[in-house]
């Protein structure tokens, strides 16, 4: 038995303070699924409305799906990392991937109109972060977004 | 994703259950538009759909279309809140019919 | 426009076989959680029953929980690593960490008795999962668990 | 998870909200403990506890036998599936006294 050591776990006072992780995945898209599962709760436990949340895995969902798509031309074998950070004031995550560089005029770039069949996802990431930022480096891709809080100084 | 397809009264309804994203959305695409083939009204039941992101309603867009191409209806019913906003997002609440219940969309 | 891009895309074959990722956390049990929302939902995609991944999730948030307990001694700042592979008839998670050794003799040594305040996590994660390996090498922990699918043939 | 604490004849009544896992288990246990001090029956309503771990179980276990050490009752009502099989796997169903609904816990 050890009550002992019961008690003094029990006591240890919550952490605080900003709070991050990583996921490495392969570019297939039955991983999707889960992704939404793990943004969803992240966005939640953040203190993030429901309809914010589901907000943002949708715009985690539509960039990853644009990494597997166009980046990796739908190969599912390919790496992608994930990082997931909760700031004070924000969520931020940014894609990591080593596929085809991609052309930012092409964001945002067709109108949402009823009849196109594609160029919805950036239209969605755009409306629903407050920040997007892409970057070419080293031969990696990287696309950073970010959501601040509700009231949160940084929203513009 | 699942979808099991019924008749009823001169419409076809699917049933579809689950995430519509862009591993799965290739598959409702091609049931929807052979269900279209093969019915002069398709109704699809969305109330068991959890999610869907551009890549469903882009397979949607493309099933709408080709029912207005051979003159035939597509109803949509039973959207949750997550599918509805994401339509809200994409401002397609308008081009589509749709209903709440399985009984108006039937009437619609 | 980009008819043909969507048209294309959407007839992508589904893809098949193992599934993987990797998260990397830090030792804090804000994180537990979103990573019983990702483990949940992975083994939903995989087949299981709801009332199986609950339980596979439990026992993934009780093996979590143990290496920042123990391992960690509650630092919440450490690493963790969780893989997640799903194969054609199994799960398996694997947890590697940097922290203390465990004594593996301490599993499961409490009898499950209506008055312990603790040791319950080890025979939960025994209870639930078809195999249970810890290895200490090279100053890392490991732990593996390993869950087959209903009427797999490694189950035993 | 949060907790929000009421009086009610004679009980006080604890309700819980969210997971109970080695992060939240310690707030649960000083909320119930306290709440234990002041009223001679403490009723638990977990219907929106969504998950407990061996932890949470751990927290319980020890506000019920402090409630034994001071001739005290605690009452849990609510259990979802979840839950309940938490308890199953760790034998520990009979040891609590489980209610369905808060009336039922109430007049137990
Ligand atoms: N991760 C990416 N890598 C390369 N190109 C991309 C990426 N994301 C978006 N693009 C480009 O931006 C365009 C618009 O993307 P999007 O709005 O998501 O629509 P869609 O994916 O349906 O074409 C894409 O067609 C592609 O050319
Ligand atoms: N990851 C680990 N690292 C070090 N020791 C561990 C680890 N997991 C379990 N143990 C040991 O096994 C014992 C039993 O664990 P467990 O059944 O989970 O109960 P508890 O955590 O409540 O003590 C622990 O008290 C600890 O000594």
């Amino acid at each position: 038995m050890s009550y002992d050591q019961g008690i003094e776990v029990r006591e240890t006072p919550p952490a605080s303070g900003p709070l991050s992780f990583r996921m490495k995945i392969t570019s297939d898209p039955r991983l999707l699924p889960v992704v939404r599962s793990t943004v969803a709760e992240f966005a939640a436990i953040w203190g993030f409305e429901a309809e914010q949340c589901r907000k943002i895995t949708l715009a985690v969902d539509e960039a990853l799906s644009n990494v597997m798509r166009h980046a990796y031309k739908n190969r599912s074998d390919r790496e992608i990392e994930l990082n997931c950070q909760a700031n004070a004031d924000c969520l931020e995550f940014s894609f990591v991937d080593h596929g085809e560089s991609a052309d930012p005029a092409r964001f945002c770039s067709q109108p949402l109109d009823d009849a196109s069949l594609s160029g919805r996802g950036t239209h969605l990431i755009r409306q629903i972060m407050d920040e997007v930022c892409y970057q070419r480096q080293f031969g990696r891709n990287r696309l950073s977004l970010r959501k601040y809080l509700p009231g949160a100084k940084g929203k513009g | 994703m699942t979808t099991a397809t019924r008749e009823q009264t001169g419409s076809t309804i699917v049933d579809v259950t689950g995430d519509i994203d862009m591993g799965t959305s290739p598959g409702l695409r091609k049931t929807l538009l052979e269900s279209l083939k093969r019915s002069p009204r398709l109704v699809v039941n969305m109330r068991d759909v959890r999610y869907v992101d551009s890549s469903g309603i882009a397979s949607l867009v493309e099933v709408l279309k080709e029912a207005r191409n051979t003159q035939k209806k597509l109803i949509l019913f039973g959207l949750n809140k997550a599918v509805q906003e994401v339509l809200q997002l994409t401002r397609l609440t308008r081009i589509f019919e749709i209903r709440e219940t399985e009984e108006e969309a039937l009437q619609a």
